[in-house]
């Protein structure tokens, strides 16, 4: 067990000040070597800040930092990275315009006269890559890989940066089970080596299989240190809510599948290059989950399905018409809404208040012309904020300044606010802490309810399983397996994702 | 309502052209002299907003297109070729009506030109108004064969001479313009939609928004201000001058917008700002005019304003001074 | 005789460079000439540029209209090379005199100083406070009508320029600048006399003059150069009260030198310059306007 | 061929056909002089785009450049005929404070966080400012130096002559493209270009890059107006104006986004090259009017782009097919 003595980097008293808002307010810190450090909290608690400070990204309104003994105040982060800190930021923050071997090593390629040698570089690169089990062309540009890849890319390059002390904010939100796990092993290596290893998530599954202490922060405070060993779940959700977290847990969804009146149906669905032909039935008060690999193709699907990418194949048929939708304007029109997976870049209007990044979904509905007046949006956003819970000092900040679960719901309470019959939601629940979680699987049950017809995409088995009427699953950009009723647990997904029985989907 | 803050009514902006001002009157003390003459107003603030009429009229259409992340490099001589069209059809005998018409017609034209290019092309705007600020010159000379077209039509003339209260015409459709065009904005979703695109354009078509026709129609604006620019410099001086009419002008109106404090990534926009800004620069240059200074300094003068303003209204220097503010409270507080 | 001449204009940055080029051509075209035009948009580079074009495409001789005045002997020693005659148009340059044929010019001071005389003569020995338009700063015209100005007033005492800035030559900044002179100067009461580097400004002056309820050609003295046909209305509505001209013909003296030269090898005058002459309310504005109408200003 | 370089290919594809098309016309645009003065008599401009070019692929702009190259002239005469130095203590005299001016509006861009394009259009009114003060007049150049440096040259069969300034901008060409593909430096610059905040996140020296990349820019621009003041053995305030929008032209039609991230230096030298071809022709054809001149050059201008735009649009394709497993 690490003692005291082996503390690398500690910190006191950190304060932050974001205008009028206060994210940290004197929070204590130290990271042991040889020790993974989970940091909890719920969304907007400080997480991110308190790394951003730590590491030189954010200059601090108050405390210390000492890395193993020695006062720093790191004025950037590249400060941080020359003493041996490296640090995987909460959206994936890396070059999308250059190579992979790039992004991995710049600032550090290996050179010679002023010259920095490529075909050693990108050798390196491929050689990195490799214990990740990525074998890809590291020439490319990164933007040509998916979410998943760059997140992986972006972990790699903090590994090596990370001479003494390594922190991944929510690594783990776009990786998959198997990419987890393969992380997981290296992260475990790194402990054995000596390292201290700073390791924020929302997956309480992962703290207890990892981590040996936790750190919990609520509203900028500490809440609590302790090792991980003292704590049950139940106990660590109360420190980071505050209170007990009421459990709903709905099992397999009751009422009979296939009940609902057809809303909608999907015929040899296809795009070449992008989706093979697909067919599918979705009814009112129906939630199909969608399950499948990282690059199944589950959200090239819901992009056809939404009129953003432009089928080639096949049609929808809706309300007795077959038709095909060619831009996201035609299906909200018919009354869809879709929640994007990468919220930063297709989500939010980061600049906007949160009143207009609510409303504006509905007024693009009602046309330029018939504006709602402030006091209407005031009052759609009110409702939403109410609702839904949303966590923002007022209806004028710009949504931006929300923590990431936060701005999840704002974007769903934008559909909402259209009141759709058909919402596609794509990994809805990517980065949202276990209150909020909690609160949109209720939300999604509660949509179906009414009426709803929903598409879910997700990467957490048991997630989908707690709301889908019904499971579809993905593989190789094809529909492979329709799953109901008793079928649907996490082993028979597992099965079908992996390409084992359950085939009845011609 | 939402209740106005001291913070935002001290704007920066309003300090800058105070201080201009102020600078203005130092140099030369008759400056807030404004005298009532042949039923009009008239003094160096008079001035100000009749010369500077142009580039708020050229703000007010770049505004909203800066806000969509673009830019309008061809305002100039979109203002060229309006101003030869009116030129050669008021020398024809038009009717003002018709005379009008033409010049913004082509105005319009040339605006769904870039527009087209924008939102459909996607070329990037810097390029593809690039093409029509130099071809279009070329255009306005074309028509007018080099040549200054002198025309006598008093309608034509009284729009960009005459007046009206007392004010002179320039700044009376300018500032009709710009309550036209920030009630447009505001009073329905357009201004919403606008913000919208610029902060996200992806966010802004996943959310079921018609990007390439706002952009489409932005543009056009664009052209439609730019010519009713052109029409009044033409009027100005009885002629149009297709060599010179609106030459490097777009730079001043990507200024004025600049200092209104809409930023060239788009976003956020004020049209009654960048207006202010168009004033701001307007004078700064009167202000240069009657000081008697050798026209040699003119350029710095120039430099030196625009880089006061600019570090004025730069929010780092605010951050910096909010944090220390900020730090002062936290140490009272312990 | 079949020859084909290139001919390197600036740009056409105003009426009276519009009204050169057109009456270049039109003389070309009156000796069967084909002419090669480029036009430099303003830019030296440009003009090297096509100098070097026409060298390299073998013309028979090249006019220029040179922007500037230094710069030129590298690409005129090409044309000597090749063994092309250079003959330069309205301006003189900065070299030696055997890189160029003849150079077809008026002589920009003396311009100046024919206005400034004109003043002189005018205002006797009254005092007056004169404001000058400038053309674009730095421009070569601009120095030198400015140098030849202020030299013919400079023995005078009661004469003296109040204020001077730049009008960019351009009659839009003409009118915006005087209305600046007007106010700063007690409502225009304080001058007595406005000179303009060129016509275009004076034109625009002249606006803002009668803008300020004064009137020009009589409160306020109007004396500028050029000789475009606007200004002969002006002065035929009493307005202008004097204007130097230049003209835009520069490229038939310039022809016929070449034609002589050719045939007969006959060197012309290094300098033939144009006349600067005066025009006044007397000489027939009217009469002018026509005539000038029609030559492309 | 990496996709990445097809854009390239295909710029240059389109200058070769479009040379062919003009000599097909005017055959005697195939010849060493031609050849000699594409590189002579865009020398300046090529210099000042390759700062250019840096510049946009950083995300940036700099409008400042001509003004530069203006101010870099004048201060040259100054220097060398009124004040008397010698040369090469007058270049880099110049080049110095070229870069410090850089140096300066990389710091405001970086500190003030004041957009390039506002702070290199106060930075092009500086210096033309300075420049006009300096001096109103053209001032001749009249040294040894000077006429050795201007009449050196390597003449080339057919009569063409390749100047000393025509092969510096290639050698800055070169050295260009090696500090841009082949250095750090160069990665950072393309960071910036790519994501600015990523690229402080991940260590990229942001603020260092940025004053980097305008002092290299206005460190160029001073380059090219010593070349332009070599060109035309003078310094005059007026050199150069708007030449800005030529530069930004050449790097855009070299193939480089001027959202910055991507580019490379080999594109803008075709970009140059293409606009001296497009003047050649007019030049050859001799019968456009001032204003058709200006369209001409104009729709030059858009059918390079719209090419472009196709070659790229028809790339973008190919990389998504890319992404499809086989
Ligand atoms: N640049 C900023 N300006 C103003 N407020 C900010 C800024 N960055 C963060 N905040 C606010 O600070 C608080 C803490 O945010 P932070 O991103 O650290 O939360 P987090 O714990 O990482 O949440 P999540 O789990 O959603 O990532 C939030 O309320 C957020 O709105
Ligand atoms: N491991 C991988 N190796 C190569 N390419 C991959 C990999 N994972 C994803 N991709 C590519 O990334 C692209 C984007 O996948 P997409 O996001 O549509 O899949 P998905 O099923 O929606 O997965 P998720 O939404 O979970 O990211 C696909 O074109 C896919 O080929
Ligand atoms: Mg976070
Ligand atoms: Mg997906």
């Amino acid at each position: 067990m690490a003692t005291a003595e082996d503390v690398v980097l500690e910190a006191r008293g950190i304060t932050k000040i974001f205008g009028n808002h206060t994210a940290l307010k004197g929070v204590d810190i130290s990271f042991r070597r040889g020790e993974v450090h989970a940091l909890l909290g719920e969304n907007g608690a400080g997480k991110s800040t308190l790394i951003k400070i730590l590491t030189g990204a954010y200059t601090p309104d108050g405390g210390t930092i000492e890395l193993e003994g020695q006062p720093v105040s790191f004025t950037t982060p590249q400060q941080a990275q020359a003493l041996g800190i490296g640090t995987v930021y909460q959206e994936v923050n890396l070059l999308p315009n250059m190579t992979v071997s790039d992004n991995l090593f710049i600032g550090r390629q290996p050179s010679a006269f002023g010259m920095v040698n490529r075909s050693a570089t990108d050798a390196m690169a491929r050689t990195v890559l490799a214990q990740y089990g990525l074998d890809i062309d590291v020439r490319a540009e990164l933007s040509t890989y998916s979410v998943a890849i760059q997140q992986i890319v972006a972990i790699a390059r903090a590994v090596e940066l990370s001479g003494k002390v390594l922190i991944l904010d929510e690594p783990t939100a776009s990786l998959d089970r198997h990419e987890v796990e393969k992380l997981f092993e290296i992260i475990r290596t790194l402990k054995a080596r000596g390292l201290a290893i700073v390791f924020i998530t929302h997956f309480l599954d992962q703290v207890f299989e990892l981590s040996d202490r936790v750190t919990v922060l609520r509203n900028g405070f500490r809440v609590g240190s302790e090792p991980v060993s003292a704590l049950d779940r139940t106990g660590l959700v109360r420190m980071m809510l505050g209170k007990d977290l009421v459990h709903h847990n709905n099992g397999p969804v009751d009422g009979e599948p296939d009940g609902g009146d057809v809303l909608m149906s999907v015929r040899q669905l296809g795009l070449t290059g992008s989706v093979l032909p697909l067919d599918l039935e979705i009814r009112k008060g129906e939630v199909v989950g969608v399950a499948g690999l990282l690059g199944s193709g589950r959200t090239e699907m819901a992009r056809l399905m939404f009129g953003i990418d432009v089928a080639d194949n096949g049609a929808l048929h809706i309300d007795g018409e077959s038709r095909v939708v060619r831009s996201a304007r035609e299906a909200v029109s018919l009354g869809f809404g879709f929640c994007p997976e990468d919220r930063k870049a297709d989500g939010i209007f980061g600049d906007l208040s949160v009143r207009e990044n609510i409303v504006i979904a509905m007024q693009a509905r009602l046309g330029w012309f018939r504006a709602l007046n402030r006091d209407e949006q005031l009052e759609i956003a009110g409702n939403f904020i109410e609702a839904l819970d949303i966590r923002t000092a007022s209806a004028e900040l710009p949504v931006k300044l929300l923590s990431g679960g936060n701005q999840q719901k704002v974007i769903l309470a934008r559909w909402l606010a259209t009141d759709p019959r058909f919402l596609i939601l794509d990994e809805p629940t990517r980065g949202i802490d276990v209150g909020a979680h909690a609160e949109i699987v209720r939300m999604i049950s509660r949509l179906r309810e009414d009426g709803l017809a929903l598409v879910v995409i997700s990467s957490e088995l048991d997630e989908i399983v707690s709301y889908s009427s019904r499971v579809v699953v993905m593989r190789d950009r094809a529909l492979v397996a329709e799953l109901r009723g008793a079928d649907i647990t996490p082993s028979r997904i597992v099965q079908a994702i992996a390409g084992q029985g359950v085939e009845n989907v011609a | 309502m939402k209740r106005l803050q001291l913070t935002e009514i001290v704007r920066p902006q309003l300090l800058a052209l105070a201080c201009i001002l102020l600078l203005n009157w130092f140099v030369f003390p008759g400056f807030f002299t404004i005298t009532w003459q042949d039923g009009r107003l008239f003094g160096s603030l008079i001035d100000v907003i009749n010369r500077g009429a142009p580039v708020a009229i050229l703000a007010i259409g770049m505004t909203a297109i800066i806000a969509t992340r673009g830019v309008d490099l061809s305002v100039g001589a979109v203002m060229a070729v309006a101003g030869a069209v009116a030129a050669t059809a008021a020398v024809a005998g038009q009717p003002l009506v018709v005379t009008l018409i033409a010049a913004l017609l082509v105005g319009l034209l040339c605006g769904l030109w870039n527009g087209s290019l924008v939102a459909f092309l996607g070329m990037q705007p810097f390029v593809a108004t690039l093409v029509l600020m130099v071809a279009g010159r070329g255009v306005a000379q074309l028509i007018t064969e080099g040549s200054i077209v002198t025309f006598s039509d008093p309608a034509l003339i009284f729009v960009g001479t005459g007046s009206l209260l007392g004010l002179p015409m320039p700044a009376v459709i300018a500032l009709a313009l710009m309550l036209a065009a920030h009630l447009v904005m505001r009073r329905t979703a357009m201004g919403l939609f606008v913000e919208a695109i610029g902060t996200n354009r992806s966010a802004a078509s996943y959310t079921g928004l018609r990007t390439r026709t706002v952009i489409l129609t932005l543009y056009a604006f664009g052209g439609l201000c730019a010519a009713l620019a052109g029409v009044i410099a033409a009027a100005d001086i009885r002629g149009a001058d297709a060599n010179n009419a609106g030459l490097w002008l777009e730079l001043d109106a990507i200024l004025a917008v600049v200092i209104g404090g809409t930023s060239l990534l788009g976003g956020r926009f004020s049209i009654p700002m960048s207006v202010l800004g168009a004033v701001i620069i307007q004078a700064m240059n009167t202000g240069i005019l009657v000081s008697g200074l050798p026209p040699e300094f003119n350029l710095i003068v120039k430099a030196s304003v625009i880089i006061l303003i600019l570090v004025m209204q730069s929010d780092r220097i605010g951050e910096i001074v909010a944090r220390r503010f900020a730090r002062l409270k936290l140490r009272g507080k312990t | 005789a079949g020859l084909t001449v290139g001919f390197s204009q600036i740009g056409s940055e105003s009426g009276w460079r519009a009204a050169e080029t057109s009456v270049t051509k039109q003389e070309a075209e009156k000796r069967g000439i084909t002419l090669k035009f480029a036009d430099a948009q303003q830019k030296q580079e440009n003009q090297i540029k096509a100098i070097r074009g026409f060298i390299a495409q073998g013309v028979n001789a090249i006019l220029v209209a040179p922007v500037v005045a230094t710069g030129w002997e590298q690409v005129l020693g090409e044309a000597k090379d090749a063994k092309i005659p250079v003959i330069l148009l309205d301006r003189g340059i900065d070299a030696s005199k055997d890189l160029y044929l003849t150079s077809v010019a008026s002589d920009q001071v003396k311009e100046g100083s024919v206005a400034g005389d004109w003043l002189v003569k005018t205002v006797g020995d009254k005092p007056c406070r004169v404001v000058e338009l400038q053309g674009t700063v730095g421009s070569t015209p601009a120095i030198n009508r400015k140098k030849g100005f202020e030299e013919a007033i400079a023995g005078h005492k009661n004469i003296s320029i109040a204020r001077s800035q730049t009008g960019d030559f351009t009659r839009s900044k003409g009118k915006e600048v005087m209305e600046g002179f007007l106010k700063a100067e007690n409502g225009g009461k304080n001058i007595c006399a406005m000179y303009a580097h060129n016509d275009d400004m004076a034109v625009g002056a002249i606006q803002a003059i009668k803008d300020a309820g004064l009137k020009p050609g009589k409160d306020i003295l109007v004396v500028s150069i050029d000789a475009v046909p606007d200004i002969f209305q002006a002065m035929a509505a009493g307005e202008a009260n004097a204007t130097v001209e230049l003209t835009p013909n520069m490229a038939g003296p310039a022809f016929d030198a070449l034609d002589a030269y050719l045939k007969s090898g006959k060197q012309p005058e290094k300098f033939i310059i144009t006349q600067s002459k005066l025009y006044t309310p007397a000489d027939d504005p009217k009469g002018e306007y026509e005539r000038r109408k029609g030559l492309g200003y | 061929m990496n996709p990445r370089y097809r854009p390239l290919a295909a710029t240059t594809l389109i200058f070769i056909v479009a040379y062919a098309l003009c000599i097909m016309q005017y055959p005697s645009m195939w010849s060493t002089r031609v050849l000699g003065n594409f590189l002579t008599d865009n020398a300046f401009l090529g210099i000042a785009a390759v700062g250019a070019t840096f510049v946009i692929i950083s995300g940036g702009i700099d409008l400042s450049v001509g003004a530069v190259v203006g101010l870099a002239g004048v201060l040259s005469a100054v220097l060398i005929t009124k004040l008397g130095l010698h040369p090469l203590l007058a270049f880099a005299i110049v080049l110095f404070v070229a870069s410090a001016f850089g140096a300066g509006m990389g710091a405001a861009i970086h500190f003030l966080r004041v957009p390039p394009f506002i702070v290199t259009l106060a930075g092009m009114f500086m210096a033309r400012g300075v420049a006009s003060i300096l001096t109103q007049d053209s001032i001749p150049i009249d040294h040894e130096f000077y006429r050795t440096i201007s009449s050196l040259y390597y003449l080339l069969p057919g009569g063409g002559r390749l100047s000393v300034i025509g092969l510096l901008m290639l050698l800055v060409f070169l050295v260009g493209g090696v500090i841009a593909h082949k250095t750090r430096f160069g990665s950072y610059v393309y960071a910036l270009g790519g994501n600015p905040t990523s690229a402080a996140l991940m260590g990229v020296p942001v603020g260092f890059t940025t004053i980097a990349i305008y002092a290299l820019g206005s460190f160029l621009g001073g380059l090219a107006g010593i070349v332009y003041s070599l060109y035309t053995s003078s310094g005059y305030p007026l050199a150069a104006v708007g030449m800005e929008l030529d530069a930004i032209a050449a790097v855009v039609i070299g193939g480089t986004l001027l959202t910055g991230g991507y580019g490379f230096i080999f594109g803008t030298l075709i970009g140059v090259m293409l606009q001296g071809l497009v003047q050649t022709y007019i030049v050859f054809d001799g019968t456009l009017s001032s204003w058709w001149t200006k369209i001409a050059i104009g729709l030059l201008l858009f059918m390079f782009i719209l090419l472009q735009k196709l070659v790229f649009s028809a790339q973008g394709r190919r990389t998504r097919l890319q992404k499809v497993p086989a």
